[in-house]
């Protein structure tokens, strides 16, 4: 690995009370991956995807993004798994069961999108889209925004490893190493071994992924990223260095795809993949910071409410049929004569 | 009787051991899925792609002008939007060349709504494609013509875009004039002797029936239904949708003719000559958002040829012009065209007075 | 009188002092060169990108999601077709967000034949672009339109396409009315002005004239000449040679009115209305190649709106369907519309009895 | 630089009747390339763009190609600046003018396609197009076909130093090095420092293009493109390489844009640049292989010849205005019930 960054005296380094909060939010988040799964195969959905598995790396990312809206705060361009990062930052799980359901509430589109393709404005959240990899070409947007507002905002880009070989992941190398202009984005690799069926071995020439970026100056580093004391030492050094450097970084996270792809993978508990939470709980467990039955009780906790959630959200309403016209244009949102009529009035400013 | 799915894979078979495809690739294209459709399962050419279209495209045209026979499959034709400068490039080879190098490609990809998916995998690609000087396109709408036509692209000499209706992988020859020549009667039999297995497959051979070979011509319509009163001119997902209409539509008086054009470059215009010089009243149906559509070009050509003949205004029932065909059954079906809407159409159009 | 290309420069000077346009971007649209065309010459937020039209358009979409007010270059409209998945995702920001974020970005592209260039810098994008939902369209046909709906794209809240048509970059205003409100009179003091020298740039500074706000309404057309025996609806290149054509028949009698669109997304569908309600006949004219193309868009509205208003069938004149433009004289004029296939179009129409 | 190429034993190596003719195909190369911009100066042509300053590099490529047709020899898809490689193999010069003056006897394009956009079926030389880069996303395909038939065939892949910004220069990495199916390819990139008007600088990260191609575990160098004898040991290092192990290679050469980047930046000879031809022939001078004297006289030869030709080219046809509807398809030329009816016979196969 690039740089071996798992470090024992960096876990020992974290308050109880923070650890706690992780296990805490990747409790939450693997029961609405679970409760979302469920609804799917009851039918209250068309598709789920998401991030179990990957509630380490994404937890910690989130706790440590620094959150709100404009360039003064870090640009999250996040992928189809990252309900983990999402609820860290504070985001309501019963939202994502709106959007799984479909319904008019749904906060993120509107009944629109599939689950798993958040957009939170407020926290600087862009749009989760479904066409992979088109992110990295989008974050040295919001990065060149954020470096020249000379505020502490830094941009993270997070995609999978199948999806590096679109050529949107070398624009991001390349546009955001520019020597003289380098830009503030954290780059993350989020490596599952797996783009849906096709195995990391056999498509990639590259030992590990962040080794792309050295070519281009670019520190990189490769990390466990199922545990997430490790994934907090690394992400705050990697952190602290593109914000005070204004300078790229691009890590690779190994992570686990504890439900297969998606739903059409059929969606069920893979039990051959390291399962970052079990681990997390035993290492707490061990050291005496919660009890085996604490932990039961807190995902019961989580799996009630959400299931009640679950329930009240399968008696809200869907969208109307005529809501497809709206937001086409953010002036106007019809086309034709209204929007002739509205680029009139502008005309008159 | 073989699914619109099963006979891709047939004739993807026939193709790699009959007419010397040598590979079949794309994203999940080989083992263990064998594509997210199911379409190249156990095929002998197939193999996994890195997760890159432009690399896709790239390597079918390097690989065709090798003197290779590559069928190369965008997963859905909504991840096709990056490489349109290749598929032109592709389409204008020939050309620029001066008749030096062409591209025996196919391009596969499955388009089209109807099963809820939403922004990115709910889209229409006809509209693009055949803006696309120098390709061939078809769009199958049974399993004879899904076969018939793929057979026909691999061996035509040209760039080829295989457009696969999505909402209809499942669907199976409506009579047995739809059927393949050879496949065999019993479903379930011919399931068991090409459709992989679940779980692990490491161990799993197909067993290929022995089907004859077919070459549905590239270029020529089929009259899906005859009638008198009204043409309805359409293609891949909304023909069955159209034949549907008309029976519904027969019950009221109504003789709908019903021509399932299949190809789209070249298409048939006689038959369509053919159909508005003895109905007078056309109306032409597709899923693709309706500004810039294909659909408007033949009721251009239609105007410019045949305005004498028209006893109404011809029509176009297509997709909404919105920015994507939303998840929710509500959004989705306000957004591309339902039986409804096309007997409704129908029914004007037979109502109108000229 | 400012040509078109200082036009568009002139607009850029407007929009980073007085509209917070903060960066004009693109392959050579920075300093020394100024853009292949001079568009970009002295601009203080102009910048070099790399040679890549994919982080083009990705980072013009960043910076709008983060408040900036970009202004992208794609040097040459034939060299964005690797970009239409973005272009897409652009124009659905909005919708698939359920309104959180839009895409207040420009993106300007020259477009079009008329300079010999062969098959890479001839193409035209009209049909691809307004086939893009969520995309506001423009095309100027002199400097007046050039500045203000290049000044009404940067204010718009929503992604604008600006496409410049190659042919006309040097053409002057037609008369006071196509003036720019503030301009200076004599050419060469406004040449000396904003025109970088030749040689060694790095001590120019522009000296940039007073000129003063003006928005062209986007979805608003104009008529370029009123005339009542038919109706020629244009844009871009075609609409001067239009003009041109309507001079020369008005000699045999013919009295030819001529729209020029300017907008093309949202278009103005009343002004059309209007001019074919009074002449019943009319001729659509672009240059993209004629296989589903906006031409046809618009006639099939026609057709759809004022079947019975028509009196011949309307017509489109667009460039030939074949993979591209070729270099020698004899084969860009066969491929695209020419001042005396408008003409002859048009005496066809007028000579027409119903 | 990745490796040091600048072998002064490796010069001595090549035998003297090679450099000559090293010298000879660079002269012709350089003539035509300055015949071309005359004609476009005087109104012979619509556009210049072509390859002075390249020529060390790119005549001695096309004398180790492998020339032939079909996957058992190279196949080359090379840019707008090869003239030299085409020479090398044998092109007449005159096709190139016939190019120029768009006339219906340019046997690459018909008199559709600009100068320097050559195409040779028959020596695998695969059309060049004006789109930047998206050689380098098609290479893969005929490295497949020559990797599978197991001949010695390589596929050999050039372009410029801003084009490398494209993600197709990406996809050519991934798709050649995939560990297990390496394919036969030359990546190269001539870098001349500029992409039109745009220094090398400021766009970059890297310090050296090649270096890529490290992560993906290609070998790599970068070598003095100036220098054909240097030009000649590299070259045939890598190729040596590429054809022996069936494995990627990618060099980056350094050469000169001597007139600039095309007539539209006025096709002024610039005496900034370094000259390969000058050099070269101040060393063999030295060496005693050839004088001053017979070096102006080759020059003057191809000179003559070459303003002779460009007189009888001037007089020859333009294509005709129908010629547009030729070479839509393969199996009929026009589209429509035409190509209806070659479907319908096609049927009956
Ligand atoms: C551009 C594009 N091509 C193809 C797809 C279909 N697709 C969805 S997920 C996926 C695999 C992604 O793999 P990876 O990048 O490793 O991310 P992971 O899902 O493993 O987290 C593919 C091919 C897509 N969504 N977008
Ligand atoms: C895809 C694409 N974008 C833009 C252009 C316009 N263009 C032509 S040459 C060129 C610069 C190329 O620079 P480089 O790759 O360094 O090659 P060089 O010309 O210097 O040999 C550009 C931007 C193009 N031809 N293709
Ligand atoms: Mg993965
Ligand atoms: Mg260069």
């Amino acid at each position: 690995m690039t740089t071996t960054a798992h470090d024992p005296a960096a876990a020992s380094a974290l308050a109880p009370e923070l650890l706690l909060r992780i296990h805490d939010l990747m409790v939450k988040t693997r029961v609405l991956e679970e409760r979302l799964i469920t609804m799917y195969k009851q039918g209250d959905g068309y598709f789920w995807i998401g991030g179990p598995g990957e509630e380490a790396f994404n937890v910690v990312l989130g706790l440590l993004t620094h959150k709100g809206r404009g360039p003064a705060y870090d640009y999250l361009h996040l992928h189809y798994r990252s309900a983990g990062t999402l609820l860290a930052l504070g985001a309501n799980p019963v939202d994502f069961l709106r959007q799984m359901k479909n319904i008019a509430s749904d906060p993120f589109s509107g009944g629109r999108n599939f689950a798993g393709h958040s957009v939170i404005p407020e926290w600087n959240v862009v749009p989760i889209t479904s066409p992979i990899e088109v992110q990295y070409s989008i974050a040295p947007g919001t990065a060149l925004a954020q470096k020249r507002s000379g505020g502490k905002g830094i941009t993270i880009v997070q995609g999978g490893d199948a999806g590096t070989a679109e050529g949107d992941f070398a624009t991001c190398l390349v546009w955001s190493s520019r020597r003289g202009q380098e830009l503030p984005v954290l780059m993350i690799v989020t490596n599952n071994h797996f783009g849906i069926s096709t195995p990391f071995e056999g498509q990639h020439g590259e030992t590990y992924i962040a080794d792309r970026g050295k070519a281009f100056g670019m520190r990189t580093e490769v990390i466990d990223g199922n545990d997430p004391e490790n994934v907090y030492a690394a992400l705050s050094r990697a952190m602290d260095y593109v914000r005070t450097e204004k300078k790229p970084f691009l890590m690779e996270a190994m992570v686990s795809r504890l439900y297969g792809h998606s739903s059409a993978s059929g969606a069920n508990y893979n039990a051959g993949e390291a399962d970052c939470l079990t681990r997390f709980e035993a290492k707490l467990q061990a050291r005496g910071l919660i009890t085996a039955e604490a932990c039961e009780q807190l995902r019961a906790k989580y799996t009630q409410e959400l299931l009640e959630a679950s329930k009240r959200v399968r008696e809200e309403l869907p969208p109307e049929p005529e809501t497809i016209w709206n937001h086409i244009f953010a002036d106007t949102d019809h086309v034709g004569d209204a929007a002739r009529g509205a680029a009139k009035s502008e005309g008159d400013r | 009787m073989a699914t619109l799915v099963q006979a891709i894979r047939l004739a993807l078979h026939v193709g790699e051991t009959r007419h010397g495809v040598t590979d079949i690739f794309g994203e999940d294209v080989g083992p263990p899925l064998g594509g997210v459709f199911t379409a190249t399962q156990g095929l002998k050419t197939a193999w996994n792609s890195p997760l890159d279209e432009r690399g896709i495209i790239g390597t079918a045209m390097g690989l065709a002008m090798a003197g290779q026979r590559p069928v190369a499959e965008i997963q859905f034709c909504d991840y096709i939007y990056n490489t349109i400068d290749l598929l032109k490039l592709a389409g204008n080879t020939l050309w620029c060349s001066n008749g030096a190098y062409n591209m025996p490609m196919v391009c596969m990809t499955p388009v089209g709504a109807g099963i809820r998916g939403s922004v990115y995998h709910s889209h229409s690609f006809d509209a693009t494609a055949t803006h696309i000087p120098g390709w061939k396109i078809v769009i199958p709408s049974n399993p004879r013509d899904a076969y018939g036509l793929l057979l026909s692209a691999i061996v035509d000499p040209n760039p080829v875009m295989y457009l696969a209706p999505k909402g209809l992988l499942r669907a199976k020859a409506n009579g047995p004039d739809e059927r393949i020549p050879g496949e065999p009667d019993d479903d379930r039999l011919l399931s068991k002797m090409i459709d992989a297995p679940l779980g692990d497959r490491s161990q799993w051979t197909p067993q290929w029936p022995a089907v004859e070979d077919l070459f549905i011509p590239i270029g020529e319509a089929r009259v899906a239904r005859r009638g008198s009163h009204v043409s309805v001119i359409t293609y891949g997902r909304t023909l069955p949708m159209a034949v549907k209409a008309a029976e519904e539509l027969a019950k009221e008086g109504i003789d709908t003719e019903v021509i399932d054009l299949r190809s789209l470059h070249p298409y048939d215009w006689p038959a369509i000559v053919a159909s508005v010089k003895k109905t007078h009243k056309v109306l032409f149906v597709n899923e693709e958002t309706e500004v810039t559509n294909f659909g408007e070009h033949l009721i251009r050509r239609t105007v410019d040829e045949l305005f004498y003949e028209l006893w109404a205004a011809p029509k176009l029932l297509a997709g909404a012009f919105v920015p994507g065909i939303g998840l929710a059954d509500n959004l989705e079906k306000a957004s591309v065209p339902q039986l409804e809407g096309i007997i409704d159409a129908v029914r004007t159009l037979h109502r109108h007075q000229p």
